[in-house]
């Protein structure tokens, strides 16, 4: 569709054959595929320098912290921070959050102070403000959305009082697609002095996001939801606050100076993270991150763009086929379901036929009782999908519906 | 068989289809829930077990996977009638027949209509679906 | 030395040339070198299954998820834990220490309870109870040790008093090689009804950690520090604990179900583990064992006992050197200073003869300003290290006291 | 240059060996302390700085690694008698001196003795211990 699209044969994964059928992808929003040269960059690391980061004078040691840092400097350029102290690596979106939660709960929000989040967010960015409800008795509100899936700005306007603190919110919704328009959110959030806290794991494999243009004080995304490895993630935080927060983990190489009566703690971003990092994931993450760039964000857009248009038009022609979330702009994802085929049935016959499609609440159970669905067909797009891929879908969608019919 | 499909057997498409003992049960000694978040499938058990321990009836109600709907019915067709006891060993035959590869009970034919989920175990996420009325069931009975 | 031992020739980096020297890796405490298998099985996953855990019907999902549980029965093998309900993967030691910590705070320890570790532990299990102790008004304790670096039981059993109610200690000192006698320590803690933790980072890749024969309460340990990946480690639980404490981080995966109003956690393990978790790192860690398993632990202790041995019989000529730490049973590890020679210098210059060793405070300094140095130089030993080796060191040391001299 | 060896030039190891400006300064204006943990370096530095703003006298104290030593001893021979203005000029160079591949101050005869340090940018690890002492008097007197 695109010529500046990757060849297909990058991703060594769409090379394998599901019960005889080439496999189609169309579960990117729970993990992409890895490209070939991400793959490599774990393995050279492993193969070659392995070495430990930070304490070493060795050259194996020299190499492998050049190789982190240099990382984090990829990633800081990814996401337009303005110094790599910015970055800090995690374990993924869910564990940023956990630990900025952590932090936070460390004297910067007090009882009283209230968190604002909306309805279509992934667990990852409930259940944490949760235990803030119920272990620091911070309030907890919820910004509904509309029956299509969009954020109701209106009611979110009138949620944020003077003692709203934090703001956090997907720029992509997981569930439904919904593109959510964080730009004017964290604006509003910042009129009434409140902090921002992007949710970006599905936005950043298809969206550019640029954290000095967006003003947003906190980002979290995982690394293998854009191309890279598992166990890898990034906290994006501003500089001023990074610096004010307490640290929400500690031991080695987090620290300056340890005796058992006290412990100075190192500067950013050494302050965030403590231990040996995942060293294999962040150089692979730069390695995902290198990749994307060969890649214009545009063309991704259009490309994925036009197959969700595609994908809405002929799905939209199966009886019984209702979407779940037809919200004003939607990106990646369209979720649907069918009278009579319950997704997991249909996700098991899909599996037939080498299509792996996800069939489930999607970690968005308020979101999905708010449509009052228990779980919904769900799929998703990245680069390596094609028109084809939406051709099979229909194709095996009639033949399931047939044997439930 | 390790194609989906063969995982859809008619019996299995025909309980989904048309549960049997579908409802609810005025008489009950037992109300369990049997819910599986994960899958979204929710289901409400009613038992009427009298004095002796015996299974004299049985409903369910609530919405679910056609593998877990038709496991429910199929199993309140199995237990009705049946002790406590036996319907607690047909949980450890029916177990058994879900998750291990060539079971003794998948060739016996004491099973009956049970024998539909034998190939289940194929299906490492679609065991819960099947297993999943059971475990409530076995919960309530073992507490018993 | 021992022909059960792998060939060299496992290990990739080996092959490196440092300075036109062949690689000599001395500091294994620090990380290990990564066998081939375990670099395959991480590149297999990502190029071959790459798919998410847990929530899918699709086969790449089924495979990620049964190559993700298997790998919990592996490192429930390996460490002879009853059930993989008591196997929680973590980020490595720090993660899992600091994991236990936050759950910990959560209810199960209040104010006026004691910690008790000991004067050699690594930062990773001396900081993040401070943490408790400034945050949670707990009392930490630290039984101190001879100088030749052996615990003191006696002080240790005096500090056991009631209001202890976790002891946390390493079973082999990563700073100078100490074993210490964690059977007798963990029974002594027992009989005032103490928890036990076991910080086992260093010692796993050594000797053999038996659970349910220490009767330990918890244990932890890192996959990059036992031939495993980077990001991963493993916290081991007693079940009948693990299901008393509270999650300490919330997201995906670790819930039953969640409304706004109220979340319903997972069962063991899930409830310790949220969001994605660093598959590729299990599947390596998994890889790793099963290299471990490979080369019986009896082996390696001959093969690393020759080495400390050999080690402290060449250093002791040479004059103006001075061991740091000489307890009654030491492993894999050798600790010294040079009169004169600043460990960084030697640091330096070692690696100009491709040696690489550790030079630093190796994350104790607690330990350092007990020795009352500010650092050491750090030889540590694995089953890819030979005689020939320590050979090299010697001679590289002469020429290194020669420069200073 | 990328042997350590190299690293280890003969002035810097006679200014380790034998720093100059060592012990404590009675009469101080600064009183600095110069502390790198990971390595375990350790200096207190002493200045004398007049109402001019004039570096009168310097001295230091303490332990560390050669490399760290040496730039301590060289830094205060390099700063005695200069205004706190030119001081801080001379770290600006010496920072890029250490840090910066092909720096023109590499090239700078005014650099004098200090052009020894001219290869530690190929020793990441070992920028820090260079640059120790200089972080801790321009921390000092930028603030003045
Ligand atoms: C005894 C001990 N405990 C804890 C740790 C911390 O391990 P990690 O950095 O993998 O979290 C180390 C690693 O140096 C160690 O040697
Ligand atoms: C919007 C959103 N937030 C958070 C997460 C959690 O990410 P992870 O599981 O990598 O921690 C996901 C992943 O499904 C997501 O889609």
């Amino acid at each position: 569709m695109n010529t500046t699209l990757p060849a297909k044969h990058v991703f060594p994964a769409l090379q394998q054959k599901i019960k005889g059928h080439n496999l189609i992808w169309l579960d990117s929003a729970s993990t992409t595929l890895k490209p070939q040269p991400v793959i490599d960059a774990v393995y050279q690391y492993y193969a070659q320098c392995s070495a430990n980061v930070h304490r070493s004078v060795h050259t194996p040691g020299e190499e492998a912290t050049a190789a982190y840092e240099g990382s984090r400097e990829t990633a800081r350029q990814f996401l337009h921070a303005k110094s790599t102290t910015e970055i800090i690596f995690t374990a993924g979106t869910t564990d940023g959050i956990n630990l900025l939660a952590t932090s936070l709960s460390r004297g910067m929000l007090q009882a009283g102070d209230a968190i604002l989040i909306t309805q279509l967010e992934h667990h990852a960015n409930i259940v944490p403000w949760q235990m803030l409800r119920d272990h620091h008795g911070i309030e907890l509100r919820v910004a509904p959305i509309s029956d299509k899936g969009d954020i109701d700005l209106e009611a979110f306007q009138a949620m944020l009082t003077p003692n709203v603190k934090l703001v956090a919110f997907s720029a992509l919704s997981n569930a439904i697609g919904t593109v959510l328009p964080i730009k004017e959110m964290i604006q509003m959030a910042h009129r009434i002095g409140a902090w921002t806290l992007i949710d970006a794991a599905q936005a950043v494999a298809t969206m550019p996001m640029d954290v000095q243009e967006l003003d947003c004080d906190f980002l979290v995304c995982s690394g293998h939801k854009m191309f890279g490895p598992t166990g890898i993630g990034i906290l994006y935080g501003r500089e001023t606050l990074l610096e004010k927060l307490p640290p929400a983990r500690t031991g080695g190489d987090m620290i300056k100076s340890v005796t058992f009566e006290k412990t100075t703690f190192n500067d950013l971003p050494a302050k965030f993270e403590a231990g040996t990092p995942n060293i294999a994931g962040a150089i692979g993450l730069a390695a995902a991150i290198n990749f994307l760039a060969t890649v214009p964000f545009h063309d991704i857009q259009k490309h994925e763009s036009a197959l969700v248009a595609s994908a809405q038009e002929k799905l939209a022609e199966i009886p019984g086929l209702r979407f779940i979330g037809t919200p004003r702009q939607q990106m990646a994802i369209v979720s649907f379901l069918i009278d009579n085929v319950h997704p997991h049935d249909a996700g098991s016959l899909f599996d037939d036929d080498g299509i792996a499609i996800r069939a489930g609440h999607h970690c968005a159970q308020p979101l999905m009782q708010h449509f009052q669905v228990p779980a919904t067909i769900r799929l998703s797009f990245s680069l390596y999908n094609e028109e084809n891929d939406i051709i099979k879908v229909v194709d095996s969608m009639k033949r399931i519906i047939e044997v439930f019919a | 068989m390790t194609q989906a499909a063969d995982l859809y057997q008619d019996i299995i498409l025909h309980h989904s289809r048309a549960p049997r003992h579908f409802g609810q049960l005025e008489q009950h000694s037992h109300h369990i829930k049997a819910d599986n978040p994960l899958c979204g499938d929710s289901y409400e058990l009613f038992l009427q077990i009298d004095d002796q321990g015996i299974i004299r009836n049985a409903t369910f109600q609530g919405a679910g996977c056609a593998i877990s709907k038709a496991s429910t019915s199929l199993m309140l067709d199995a237990i009705i009638g049946k002790s406590i006891q036996e319907a607690e060993e047909l949980f450890i035959h029916f177990q058994r027949l879900v998750k291990e590869p060539g079971s003794p009970e998948s060739q016996d034919e004491s099973m009956g209509k049970l024998a539909a989920f034998s190939g289940v175990w194929k299906f490492p996420s679609r065991v819960k679906c099947a297993i999943l009325s059971w475990h409530a069931m076995h919960d309530v009975l073992h507490h018993n």
